[in-house]
């Protein structure tokens, strides 16, 4: 149902769109009925000369059977509702599938830069290839990321892989996510972080393997992407001055 | 407000507490909160910083002490003050009042000097988290002590006059509750290593 | 003891601005929210332009600069939060209705009561003049998560931050005042013969939300300070750098913002009930069972509040007792409202414009209740959170309390309050004219929602798949149907001033109602009551058999 | 309007000789370093104190029963809160997340002071 509206990128957004289906069809059959009750209430029992209202306490138990029963069902729907859902939920935040690589993201007013590791697939090392405001990635390749703010909350987020995780400075986050469509997808900032918000966006590129090795080629030799200031965040800065000096 | 514009709102008692004591408890209740809110927040970090033991031991045990000591006398004050205003003893009930603020007043002049050592020593509201806590957590309490006892002078002025005696009693139960207050800061700040 | 001195009439300075009588505090109230009202709906006009229109000129206000953007939103959200739902449906109803319908002649602390608005006014002026400061208001979301809002070098809003910080500490500090005060109206002021169960359910709720205020707003206070101090005095409350945790802050707020929620909706659920049983003529469907549940809410709303934390960082295993105990809560506010339209079976309903906008609160608040389902389960959540579908859920939600509610309640109450009747055709077009651009505004904004359009973003040109022209028409036409329901607005203001004068005079009880209200005249003198009634029976006693009318005043002997 | 006596009181002077005396004893808990000697006499103490004072002095325990159960319910919220925040900011690393700027100790006096 979502895909309608935004690609499914990864492996796991295909669970949130069911997860969102289900409680679509299960919230949707009880609204159309109650409002339906509702409405055809009101005009059953409109005001007409000489129909006097009945007199219902609404305590005696034929009564209340009336609401407690569609009440029982809602519990019911409630419960087919968490299950999947806290499933859902413990498959992407809470367990992590081993990962084939490692992504370090840390965000800051009001850009994001990327950490991984060059040819020799080890982080940390001189050859490791930081990127501002882009992300390269392989298709199906498991990926942890590591997230991390200089700065103030913000929120690591990416419509098409149906991830989202905020960013809290101090703190450590590590997540998954696994892209399964070549293409290229946006790297949103959802949590409020400054005039510079709207501005913190980010493009996530995924690519073939052998355009991935290509790129990597391209980038490893060190300090060649990424060291100069990134420019998003240079022109937010500016205009932040601006603003406060206006 | 004297007696007589007492709006009958005021005057009725469905619950069978009598209007002025029944708002202490509210406002009591939600004191509770306002300080638990606090406590917990320090508490957590307290037990999440092991280090800041080192900062608590700067505090000054013995003047923690002797205020917790000032306090339970007030308190004491406070309650034989309710006990001469059920007797209808306005004037010795607002002596003992005027008596309970008298602690109160020697409690904060303990504070400030307390306070003074801290910040020649070099700890300020800013000096690490410890600290930051410390002075919110006593100022907070510093502050209902101060509204307690000016509360406390104008009730006492009015039973002083054998008027508005329920009064006593409703400050009263508010003194004790900041005494209570106390009670658990002491062991807090100065105590917990 | 005599009450002439007290209920003598006083001059017309005290009586307009010292006033300890409880219907001036409350017109007080109502009128102060009222132009807060206006205000924070002028901030929407201004920034779903921007939206609808991106970078055009606005008329009436101009250029809509990031910053600019930043902090109409978060004036919009807290001026609509705190200075209009919670003065106009607590405090203005509270203070008109509870000394009313408990028969008594006032608040049992008419000064403490006055002492609230006092500081309610001083609250609204210390936000207000945050637009006059250096660095402009503060832009940092209602929410306020540090350490955006408690470092100047991040937001840009040196002393905005602090006022609003300010600001909202007073706004608690006046409600909590205030609502200590109904509470023990309520407990202790009842006219002799009133029972527990013989008040009022919009007392009740009013009543309850008071409590629940009271009860979760404390760790709020404890946490504003430490923020005011990270603010002004460096420490570093919330500063990770210095020993802090973010996320102290966000648990705090949302300890009770949570709650809050309750507390704006309780006073709502209460003025329709009564709206309900009076133009349906009918008793309120299960009466005790309305108070079990609403007692069900007020509890569990205090275990639910980090389903908006969810992917905030906290610990994954927490979100799941959360999610729990979030879905757990649906169960109780589904009965209130099947029990609401189980009121209606068996009535003779008179569609008289109180009672279209209480059955509009109905069908608009499932909306937002079931669409609260896809949030408050953590799978979906992870996808939805911060998106417009989180905006058009809580509008859905928060639109017909604050706005539907309230409308609901003001043409119910307003001859009591004016003595007059207010033009019903004019009613009903301001009600069509209010309810349909409010559907046309924020189903566009569920879709647009569900394609990933994150919040508080004053301009989508930076993202590929947002900036997409179908998102765009979404967004310009729910900007365009907000123009529309703004303007119907002016229906409603010519009509409440326009029957001031010329409205038709209504007598005692136009409604032919039971409670205790509608045995005074119309508006009801100071002091209230002639003589003190005394009540014999519950509310809601209409078309009881063998009666020659169909209702039954509460304080008429048998 | 006066308080018709709904209480009668006890020895207030007895009481408040019990209080100072477990003040004295918390004192001198204080001085010892056996960890869990120090936490009794610290708490355990002044949770005894503080029931002292909530039935003696301010006659919880005659009021009607609903007011030490709303004071309690009050309590009960705090503890929630504190149950649901602790795992956050108590600890300092949980599932696929740690806090590592929270273990190290926090730099003191001469904070850093952000223009």
């Amino acid at each position: 149902m979502l895909e309608r509206y935004v690609t499914a990128a990864s492996t796991y957004a295909h669970w949130i769109d069911y997860q969102f289906l289900l409680i679509a069809v299960l919230v949707g059959f009880w609204l159309i009925l109650a409002e339906a009750v509702m409405f055809w209430l009101i005009f059953k029992f409109r005001a007409k000369d000489g129909r006097p209202t009945q007199y219902i306490t609404g305590e005696e138990p034929h009564q209340t059977r009336w609401i407690t029963i569609p009440h029982l069902v809602v519990i019911l729907c409630d419960i087919v509702i968490i299950v999947p859902a806290i499933l859902v939920w413990y498959n992407i935040k809470q367990v992590l599938p081993p990962a084939d690589e490692t992504v370090r993201v840390i965000a800051q007013q009001w850009a994001w830069s990327f950490q991984q590791a060059g040819p020799d697939g080890v982080m940390d090392t001189a050859d490791d290839i930081r990127t501002v405001g882009e992300l390269h990635v392989k298709v199906n390749t498991t990926y942890h990321f590591e997230l991390m703010s200089r700065d103030v909350v913000h929120s690591f987020a990416v419509p098409a892989f149906r991830l989202k995780q905020d960013a809290l400075p101090g703190r450590t986050i590590t997540g998954w996510f696994r892209p399964n469509r070549v293409g290229t997808y946006d790297i949103q900032c959802t949590q409020m972080c400054g005039i510079g918000h709207a501005l913190m966006a980010g493009r996530i590129i995924v690519e073939t393997p052998q355009a991935h090795a290509a790129w990597l080629l391209r980038n490893s030799s060190p300090g060649v992407a990424g060291q100069q200031t990134p420019p998003a965040a240079a022109m937010d800065a500016a205009m932040a001055m601006a603003e406060v000096r206006q | 407000m004297s007696a007589t514009a007492k709006p009958i709102a005021n005057t009725r008692s469905a619950t069978g507490i009598p209007t002025a004591r029944l708002i202490t408890w509210w406002v009591i209740a939600s004191e509770i909160v306002i300080f638990g809110g606090l406590l917990a927040s320090y508490v957590m970090h307290r037990i999440g910083h092991p280090e800041w033991a080192e900062s608590a031991s700067h505090t000054l045990t013995w003047a923690g002490a002797f205020n917790t000591f000032v306090l339970l006398t007030s308190s004491l004050c406070a309650v034989l003050a309710h006990k001469a205003a059920d007797a209808h003893d306005g004037p010795r009930a607002a002596k003992l009042l005027r008596l309970t603020s008298l602690g109160g007043l020697i409690f904060l002049c303990v504070k400030a000097y307390e306070w003074t050592i801290d910040i020649r020593e070099g700890f300020v509201l800013s000096s690490g988290g410890f600290w930051s806590f410390y002075y919110t957590l006593a100022g907070l309490h510093g502050l209902h002590v101060l509204a307690g006892m000016i509360i406390m002078l104008i009730v006492a002025a009015d039973a002083a006059k054998n008027q508005e005696l329920q009064r006593v009693e409703c400050i009263g139960l508010y003194w004790h509750f900041v005494d209570i207050v106390w009670i658990f800061l002491f062991p807090l700040l100065y105590i917990a290593r | 003891m005599s009450t002439d001195v007290q209920h003598a009439e006083p001059g017309i300075f005290r009586k307009y601005f010292f006033s300890t009588d409880h219907k001036m505090i409350a017109m007080q109230y109502l009128f102060t929210g009222m132009a807060m009202a206006l205000i924070g709906g002028f901030f929407a006009y201004v920034f779903r332009m921007q939206l609808g229109f991106p970078n055009q000129y606005v008329p009436g206000y101009g250029i809509v600069t990031p910053g600019k953007y930043n902090a109409l939103v978060t004036m919009h959200g807290s001026i609509m939060i705190f200075w209009v739902a919670m003065p106009v449906l607590i405090a203005a109803f509270g203070n008109f209705l509870i000394p009313l319908m408990v028969g008594c002649d006032d608040m049992a602390f008419p000064r403490i009561n006055r002492f609230s608005y006092q500081i309610f006014l001083l609250s609204a002026v210390v936000l207000l003049s945050s637009f006059l400061v250096t660095g402009g208001p503060f832009g940092g979301a209602w929410t306020a998560y540090p350490p955006l809002s408690a470092s100047a070098a991040f937001n840009l809003t040196p002393i905005g931050a602090t006022l609003w910080l300010l600001a909202v500490v007073l706004e608690f500090v006046a409600f909590l005042l205030g609502g200590i005060n109904f509470t023990v109206t309520t407990m202790n002021s009842r006219a002799p013969g009133m029972k527990m169960y013989d008040i009022p359910l919009v007392v009740w709720m009013i009543v309850l939300a008071s409590i629940i205020f009271m009860a979760s707003v404390g760790p709020l206070v404890a946490g504003a300070v430490m923020l005011l101090f990270d603010q002004t005095m460096s420490t570093g409350f919330y500063d990770p750098t210095r020993g802090g945790d973010p996320l102290l802050w966000q648990h705090l707020f949302w300890f009770f913002g949570h709650p809050e929620v309750y507390v704006v909706l309780l006073p709502a659920m209460g003025i329709v009930a009564d709206v309900i049983a009076v133009f349906a003529r009918k008793k309120i469907f299960g009466y005790k069972t309305v108070l079990y549940t609403t007692w069900a809410v007020g509890f569990l709303s205090f275990v639910v509040w980090a389903h908006h934390q969810f992917v905030a960082g906290i610990d994954p295993r927490m979100a799941n007792i959360f999610s729990v105990t979030t879905l757990l809560i649906s169960v109780p506010i589904t009965e209130m409202v099947f029990l609401y339209i189980a009121t209606l079976y068996g009535g003779s309903i008179h569609l008289d414009t109180p009672l279209l906008w209480a059955l509009a609160f109905i069908a608009e608040f499932m909306i937002g209740g079931v669409t609260g389902i896809f949030l408050g389960s953590s799978g979906t959540d992870i996808y939805l959170h911060d998106t417009y579908f989180v905006i058009a859920h809580f509008h859905y939600t928060f639109v017909p309390i604050a706005i539907i509610a309230v409308y609901a309640g003001l043409t119910f109450w307003y001859p009591k309050m004016f003595g007059r009747m207010l033009n019903e055709t004019l009613g009903k077009i301001h009600f069509w004219g209010t309810v349909i651009p409010f559907n046309v505004i924020f189903i566009p904004l569920f879709i647009t929602g569900t394609a990933g359009d994150q919040r508080r973003v004053y301009s989508y040109a930076q993202f590929a798949e947002q900036s997409r022209p179908a998102l765009q028409h979404l967004r310009t036409t729910s900007t365009i149907a907000l123009l529309v329901m703004l303007s119907f607005q002016f229906v409603f203001l010519f009509n409440f001033v326009w029957s001031l004068r010329k409205g038709k005079s209504a007598g005692a009880n136009p409604w032919r109602s039971n409670t205790l209200e509608w045995t005074v005249p119309s508006p009801p003198p100071h002091g209230n009551f002639a003589e003190l009634p005394t009540v014999y029976r519950g509310p809601y006693e209409y078309g009881l058999p063998g009666r020659a009318d169909d209702f039954f005043p509460q304080n008429v002997p048998d | 309007m006066t308080t018709e006596a709904h209480v009668q009181h006890p020895n207030y002077v007895k009481v408040w000789a019990i209080l100072v005396t477990l003040l004295a004893v918390s004192v001198v808990g204080s001085m010892s370093h056996v960890r869990v000697v120090l936490l009794v006499a610290a708490f355990g103490v002044a949770v005894v104190k503080a029931y002292l004072v909530a039935k003696n002095f301010m006659h919880v325990t005659v009021e009607k029963r609903w007011v030490p159960y709303l004071l309690i319910m009050c309590l009960l919220f705090i503890a929630i809160l504190f149950a649901g925040v602790a795992p956050d900011v108590m600890k300092h690393s949980g599932v696929n997340w740690s806090n590592p700027s929270a273990n190290r100790p926090a730099e003191s006096g001469a904070a850093v002071k952000r223009e």
